[in-house]
């Protein structure tokens, strides 16, 4: 991942545009998967990020989300399940000048890739994480992941998922991830606009993407994400700015001792007891409040970016990167206690 | 060379060699005494080999039999290659040190006992009823009585140091005896306590003082009446230097860094007897290694098949349980046909089994712990100093034919010593590689594509084409791909292919190997076949059986897959073939399976390596169809 | 028994066999149409076996080849037991459909096309340049044309469907022409229906209609002038019913269950093509079955090893990569020795390999993809049925030697059915346990204490003392135990012997075994050894050449570990030994290690069985030394 | 684990000591190893619990304080590295009526566990876990940690470790662990309350055990838990109460929106500003923002029980605990569509 800084100062990487970031292989997801929209917003995306194709690797784990790096028209892997972070993180060590991308789904970065996720999080290794999540297993044709709420009916809960679902974003902000944002595959515009921030971001930028399966969770998010329903359920955060939402701004998020973040009337409080979005509070206690917001994605849920802070990202101890030669191998032998004997 | 300057009066005899065994509490620093003791026996041109052995704590509760830490070092004037069957002297730090360790010295060994520490108390921990310097338990044995603990302390609290304190540089007592005895250079062990513990000069002066009491201690003491001179060893001219396996695997993986000239990553997580490995090359980052200590075993391989995507040289490092976590990814790598060396130092299984202790009972994991058809190169190096080259080999092998190899070594070697002739490094070989900077395909319209798995010819290799090279773009990942341009495939024609070009450019290796180490009398009725670290007591053995007269040839294996090509020919030149191994039989079933050749399995799993002993009876046994005579 | 009234005018034909394949897009619903026609073929009395053959995608973009799912059945009035080597007649819903599975049909097959689909975009995604309709390409094939599309949707439309939803129910037309084609009861089909869409009633008239349609279309074309009969098999009395691999197996561990008076637990992991042995599961609380959805493989093992400890009958499911996930937990479970079953749907490999395809290459990780010595028991299921009685075998093996089996199962046996004669439960196995109560050992003092290694002498069996009971409370890990207490003990002596005992506990189930399966002419000079899903492959192949007059014997293993006592004998009375395996040979080499036979492997690794012609092909060439006329 | 209730109504409950619930077994730590305070807190914490010890489970993972189970007088399984709490869930899955212990060190439970930890806690799965957390690998003889400071020296970071911690308490609330809590090795008194409260809770309560290991880590904690440190270092979590602690309650902690929770003197503040701790709180953020005070461990630091609410326990969708018997095998076996053959 380059950091802003090479992307405004890049005048010698060349233009591109959607159709070079498409591989020649046909996309195998199901007609109507959320999928095809998150490809095509980060095609869209790319070519305003200021790479090169070439200096580009997309890593996926296994599962519909994680075949991404085959549509993709840059270097990629497609890993073993729940272990695209871990493979990225050897790519991104190796050499800092790519941008790596990793693309994976609710049960391949939560479940079983749950602990590399959380590491390469914590480490603050140079990398942009999506975590596409649809809440259910769809390449294992329907049981219920991480994400599935309560109560769920699937394939391997007939009566009734008991497991209470992770919020990715609470986890990202419990391992203390630098960039944490949400979006989702029915507004490509906005998705394009955090795939880019996450992507400047230096070190390791997590962004969940609410996602429909339209085969084996149809309708999952519609209560939010649906055209109709976005006004009344989706809250925008701005930097910056106070965080409002619903018709005329009718709404707004006050925190609250007792509760964390709360939903108000913004007519019930005063304007400056909205709480003013900022992503770069060091601490992570409030975007942690706002990741509590909606715990069952049936509430107003935030979209954006929570969290964007500095910390120094991993792998600037140095390390030769050319072996100095021959010379080195006679020396460290020769280092020490050594004897003649002639 | 330095010559051993004994400052003795009293007379010396010139021995060929001695087994001497150190045992004491986990926490009496025994492993250091030992490695020193070997390190100035090195440095007087002897031969040695040591073994250490020590518990799985970091320090069980003190004069515990379970808390006993013990090293063996044998040294030569004659060339070996065995840390010794059994001890000629054992010195014993407290009681519980003496009664676990009784059992690996001869019936007539000299034991140095720190008399000091057979109180009461300490005898009841060891679980002795009765104080065993007293009645007649140790009869046959040399005893030696000294008061080490008091002693030392005398001295060492003149330096202001506290009784506490003071009590802890009693085995640089130990290493002051035994350096008179032996006619060690007591200068080259002060030059050492002076570089190692220069920032604490209380305890360097602590240690220094001790040392010299314990070699006053020798001259003085009537119960020693002579010192023994082990000759320095008949050594080919060259500079040399003292190794254990763990540091010269190291070595040889930064050497293999340099002779690539490409940047190497290593993946690992820590464990015990691998976890050395790591902590060396984490201080070599000016040799372009890079280490990462991962979250798991699992991170540690996928990250360093990452790394290899992009161009590094890759390793991951581990034992046993961890090897058994890296199988799904080990897969991956092969379906990717990707460098990357996994290293097992193998130890004792089966679970968390026996960790400090050492064990071949890896081979079938590393032969088939992979779910589907996944083949892979198996090495396995046989001597400490052999772990050097065995790291260059497998980087070649990696590097060259574009697979994971697995790397075996074990507890044993890892942790063992031995001089080693330091290699001209101008004799290395050039590892040097090509990435791919072209397209490799012509299409029908003469366009042109890049193909991943469009392979060299003689090899079957495929190219390397990493991140960074502008038109090389691809994707590859663990599904079955289309052979040449590795799109995904289920073609059931290209499946079977595809399987049998893995295989294939495995078996292929063996067409670069040179001929397998393959000595001793080659019209010989017996063969011993051995693979890894045994074959210092098999060589031993060979040695000592020839030497008798009776016949026996001796097939030792670096490679394991593939197997050299002579392997069948000389198997079937033997009428009886016996496969020595740390194991329950797995080279042996092997060999059968392969050749239909009645291989005998001679197993031991047992946490320590065959006594030459051992090994000779196996032989006798088959040569006179019974014990013959054994002695 | 109900018999199939065929309500045709046109006259009738008595075949004994047909082989059907019905290809079209994922999203065609061919699986559920194959599965429905098997179902009705099984009430009519026919043997059969099904081979399902589906991409790994959920649903590939519609029309191209990648998008083909496909279902074979075979039924007969005969014994069968594979699914037929090539069809007889193809259902091609699209040009795909046509292009990819010719290659799977015999020359002068009936080809049934849906002509709707085959319009110039959709043969283009399919790859044709011309229309293979119009050309000469299906020269030879007996080609019937059928609007499948636009018939139905005509129809089905008036019910007030649109015309999307319509289409969908175009396989039923197919379902109804095949039922007309081969006489098989309608009334079965549409009570199926009636019951299956009882939720929607325009979904479930709509597939009525289009089934109606179907059949009409058979009576009323011209294409088509005869009906076939195949009449019932000649099975013995009983109670039939439909099961496939997976269903069965889970059934197998229901019954388990409910033998062994335990509450049973399954740690698992989603993963094709072994989740719907979890589904099925995880449906029957009221049998005493907790499923538990794990978090990875690595959790759903580790988990069924505390519930065993607990005392409950514990099962892992899983397929190859999480097979290799589980290795170190599955050392535990050696370790601990306590009962345990593994089950492996074995798919093609390596890595991600063919998900939806068969393949046998799990075999050795089975066997040694663990690290250090463990050995387990290996049970191979060989037919769907057989599934249930494996599993029931390995639990009671599990419950009695208390130790983690392996159960392999693959991807054909998981998904293919067969007609099953219920088994009478009385029949069934007993395998209730008895946990322990009571201290087992006398200490010199008298008192009495639990040792949790104290060892059954006839089965090595450990005592399985369970929590909740009072004065057994004991504490047990993967660290080497000292034997008959369990404390850790890292002593040499001990450690053997505990390797030992580990090693002799597993070969002493072979005690226990009834001989294996060994039929066909006893004195043959050839003989076929198989294990698992081969089995109905090569007793067909046997049966055919047997009736040529060729004689040869087939053993089939149903344990590989251990192996029976008889099975040296019978290699060794045959000269040729022929090991058809879908892998590059891994029982092959197993049996040549341990027996010194040379047993020589027919190996096929494309995702797919054997062909009944293979295996005769490969007996042909071992009698005449050639391929001998194989026709 | 038995409700809280259990434990006071447990009438026929033997009483016991702490001698009862230690094994036969040698202790092997090394000597002045924190680890022995945290057993003998915990032996004598047990005999106030109400249980008995055939009933009580412990399952360690690998590493020196994972050794826990074989010096505990109860079953007890010592596991692989990382595995315990996976291998407890199966216990506390077949038998509900168990106490289930897990002991484990920041590398078991944070590394190669991190994972198995999580969804444990997130399924509320019956069971007491102690993260015995001493910055530091023991049992392999000195690396850095997932909790080691950045910038430490170790065997594997002779030049500083790159890796930023993780907070194990921000984890489990991220995870919405229902119980969590932190404790010390040099408070006997401290520890045995944690460790009952943590047993009485109903689901999985997690506590983080500050351990010193004197060989390899010495002294990583005496800025806080030294006596002489504690007043002004400890800050105490009282039910109810406002946060304060220092020398005459002169220090409290307040909730800040840009920094979470903030240390101040209680001079400067009203009484009111201050932080009333309520572990009840069932939003986990004001938990959180705890959680991240003294993130490196040299400031001041809160003890004692951070959150506790009730979510229902896992394992609660009925099963069958005793198989009805053949007559389900043949039921079974007959369903759906069958044929005659006579
Ligand atoms: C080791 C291993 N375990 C299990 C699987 C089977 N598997 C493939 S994808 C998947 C989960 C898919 O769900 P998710 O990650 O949410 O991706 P989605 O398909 O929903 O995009 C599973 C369990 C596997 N391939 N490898
Ligand atoms: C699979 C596996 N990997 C690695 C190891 C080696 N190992 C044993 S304990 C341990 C970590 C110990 O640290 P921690 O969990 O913090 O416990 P502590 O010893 O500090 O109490 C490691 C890496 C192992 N036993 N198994
Ligand atoms: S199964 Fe769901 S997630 Fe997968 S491709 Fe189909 S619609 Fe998309
Ligand atoms: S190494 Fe540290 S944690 Fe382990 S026993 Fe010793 S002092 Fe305790
Ligand atoms: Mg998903
Ligand atoms: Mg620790």
């Amino acid at each position: 991942m380059t950091t802003t800084e090479t992307t405004t100062t890049a005048v010698d990487i060349p233009t591109t545009k959607r159709a070079d970031w498409q591989s020649d292989q046909e996309v195998r997801w199901c007609p109507g998967c959320g999928d095809y929209s998150i490809l095509s917003a980060m095609q869209f995306a790319l070519p305003e990020m200021g790479i090169r194709r070439e200096d580009t690797v997309v890593v996926g784990g296994i599962g519909c989300a994680a075949r991404f790096p085959y549509y993709m028209n840059t270097y990629g892997i497609h890993g073993i399940h729940g272990r695209a972070p871990a493979i990225a993180t050897g790519v991104a060590l190796a050499n800092p000048d790519l941008s790596v991308f990793v693309v994976g789904g609710d049960g391949d970065l939560l479940s079983i890739g749950g602990n590399h996720l959380l590491h390469a999080l914590r480490r603050n290794i140079n990398m942009t994480i999506l975590l596409v999540n649809n809440r259910i297993y769809g390449l294992t044709k329907g049981q219920y992941s991480p994400t599935s709420e309560q109560g769920k009916v699937t394939k391997s809960s007939p009566r009734g998922s008991e497991d209470s679902p992770l919020l990715p974003l609470s986890i990202a902000l419990g391992a203390d991830a630098t960039f944490v944002a949400r979006t989702h595959d029915m507004d490509r515009q906005h998705m394009m606009e955090v795939f880019k921030r996450a992507h400047a971001h230096p070190g390791a930028a997590f962004v969940e993407v609410l996602q429909n399966c339209n085969v084996f969770n149809n309708h999952a998010y519609e209560s939010i994400t649906a055209k109709a329903n976005r006004e009344g359920m989706i809250i925008p955060l701005r930097q910056g700015e106070p965080i409002r939402f619903g018709p005329d701004d009718s709404l707004g998020v006050v925190l609250d001792p007792r509760h964390g973040a709360v939903v108000v009337n913004t007519a019930d409080v005063s304007e400056d007891e909205l709480l003013v979005h900022n992503e770069a509070r060091d601490h992570p206690s409030v975007a942690f409040a706002l990741s509590r917001l909606s715990p069952n994605m049936d509430e107003p849920t935030p979209m954006g970016v929570f969290r964007a802070v500095d910390r120094p990202v991993y792998g600037r101890n140095p390390v030769e990167t050319e072996p100095p030669g021959r010379q080195l191998i006679s020396d460290l032998l020769h280092s020490g206690t050594t004897w003649e004997v002639d | 060379m330095s010559t051993a300057k004994s400052s003795s009066v009293k007379p010396s005899e010139e021995i060929e060699n001695v087994v001497i065994r150190l045992a004491g509490d986990s926490g009496d620093g025994m492993q250091l005494t030992g490695n020193q003791f070997t390190a100035v026996s090195a440095l007087a041109g002897n031969d040695l080999a040591t073994l250490p052995d020590f518990p799985a704590e970091i320090r069980a509760p003190a004069g515990t039999m379970a808390g006993v830490s013990a090293f063996q070092v044998h040294i030569s004037s004659e060339d070996i290659s065995h840390p010794g069957d059994k001890a000629d002297v054992l010195v014993a730090m407290n009681p519980a040190a003496l009664r676990s360790e009784l059992s690996k010295v001869h019936s007539d060994a000299t034991l140095i006992i720190n008399t000091d520490e057979f109180g009461e108390r300490e005898l009841e921990k060891a679980g002795y009823d009765s104080n065993p310097l007293d009645d007649d338990s140790l009869e046959g044995y040399y005893v030696i009585d000294v008061p080490m603990t008091s002693l030392t302390v005398t001295a060492v609290k003149e330096l202001g140091a506290k009784r506490r304190d003071a009590e802890r540089s009693k085995n640089f007592f130990a290493l002051g005896l035994l350096c008179w005895m032996y006619s060690r250079n007591p200068d080259d062990v002060k030059d050492w306590i002076d570089e190692r513990f220069a920032s604490d000069d209380l305890i360097r002066r602590s240690n220094v003082t001790a040392f010299d009491v314990g070699h006053a201690f020798g001259e003085t003491t009537e119960q020693i009446s002579i010192t023994h001179v082990v000759e320095s060893a008949d050594h080919p001219p060259g500079t040399y230097r003292n190794v254990n396996g763990n540091t010269a695997l190291a070595w040889g993986m930064i050497a293999a860094t340099q002779l690539s000239g490409l940047q190497s990553f290593l993946g690992s997580y820590p464990i015990t007897p691998a976890s050395d490995i790591l902590h060396e090359l984490s201080k070599h980052p000016a040799a372009a290694f890079r280490t990462f200590q991962a979250e798991d075993e699992i991170a540690a391989v996928t990250s360093a098949i990452g790394a290899s995507f992009a161009g590094d040289l890759a390793w991951t490092t581990t034992s046993g349980p961890g090897m058994a976590l890296k199988g799904e990814a080990m897969g991956l790598a092969v379906s990717l046909e990707l460098p990357l060396v996994i290293v097992n130092i193998q130890r004792g299984g089966p679970s968390t089994g026996l960790p400090t202790k050492t064990e071949q009972s890896d081979l079938f994991q590393a032969m088939y712990g992979r779910h589907g058809e996944s083949p892979m190169p198996v090495i396995a190096a046989r001597r400490p100093a052999d772990c050097f080259e065995c790291a260059i080999e497998a980087a070649q092998v990696a590097l060259r034919y574009r697979t994971p190899v697995i790397l075996l070594s074990d507890g044993y070697l890892g942790n063992s010593s031995e001089p080693w002739r330091i290699p001209d490094v101008d004799d290395l070989p050039d590892l040097s590689v090509e990435f791919a900077t072209e397209s490799n395909h012509e299409n029908p319209d003469g366009s042109m594509d890049f193909w991943p798995y469009l392979r060299d010819e003689a090899t079957l290799a495929r190219p390397w084409a990493i991140p960074g090279t502008p038109g090389l773009e691809h994707r590859i990942g663990g599904i079955e791909k289309q052979d040449g341009t590795g799109d995904i495939s289920y073609d059931a024609v290209n499946h079977q292919l595809m399987t049998d070009l893995r295989a294939e450019k495995i078996a292929r290796i063996a067409d670069d190997l040179p001929p397998p180490e393959y000595t001793g009398d080659l019209d010989a009725e017996v063969l011993l076949v051995g693979w890894g670290s045994t074959w210092g007591t098999i060589a031993s053995a060979v040695e000592r059986l020839r030497k008798e007269g009776i016949l026996v040839a001796h097939l030792h294996l670096r490679y394991i897959n593939p197997l050299p090509k002579e392997v069948g020919e000389i198997l079937r030149s033997h009428r009886s073939v016996i496969v020595p191994e740390l194991n329950m039989g797995q080279l042996s079933r092997m060999l059968r399976a392969e050749f239909l050749v009645d291989a005998q399995p001679l197993n031991k799993v047992a946490g320590l390596p065959f006594t030459v002993g051992e090994i000779e009876a196996a032989v006798r046994k088959a040569v006179h169809g019974d014990d013959g005579g054994s002695k």
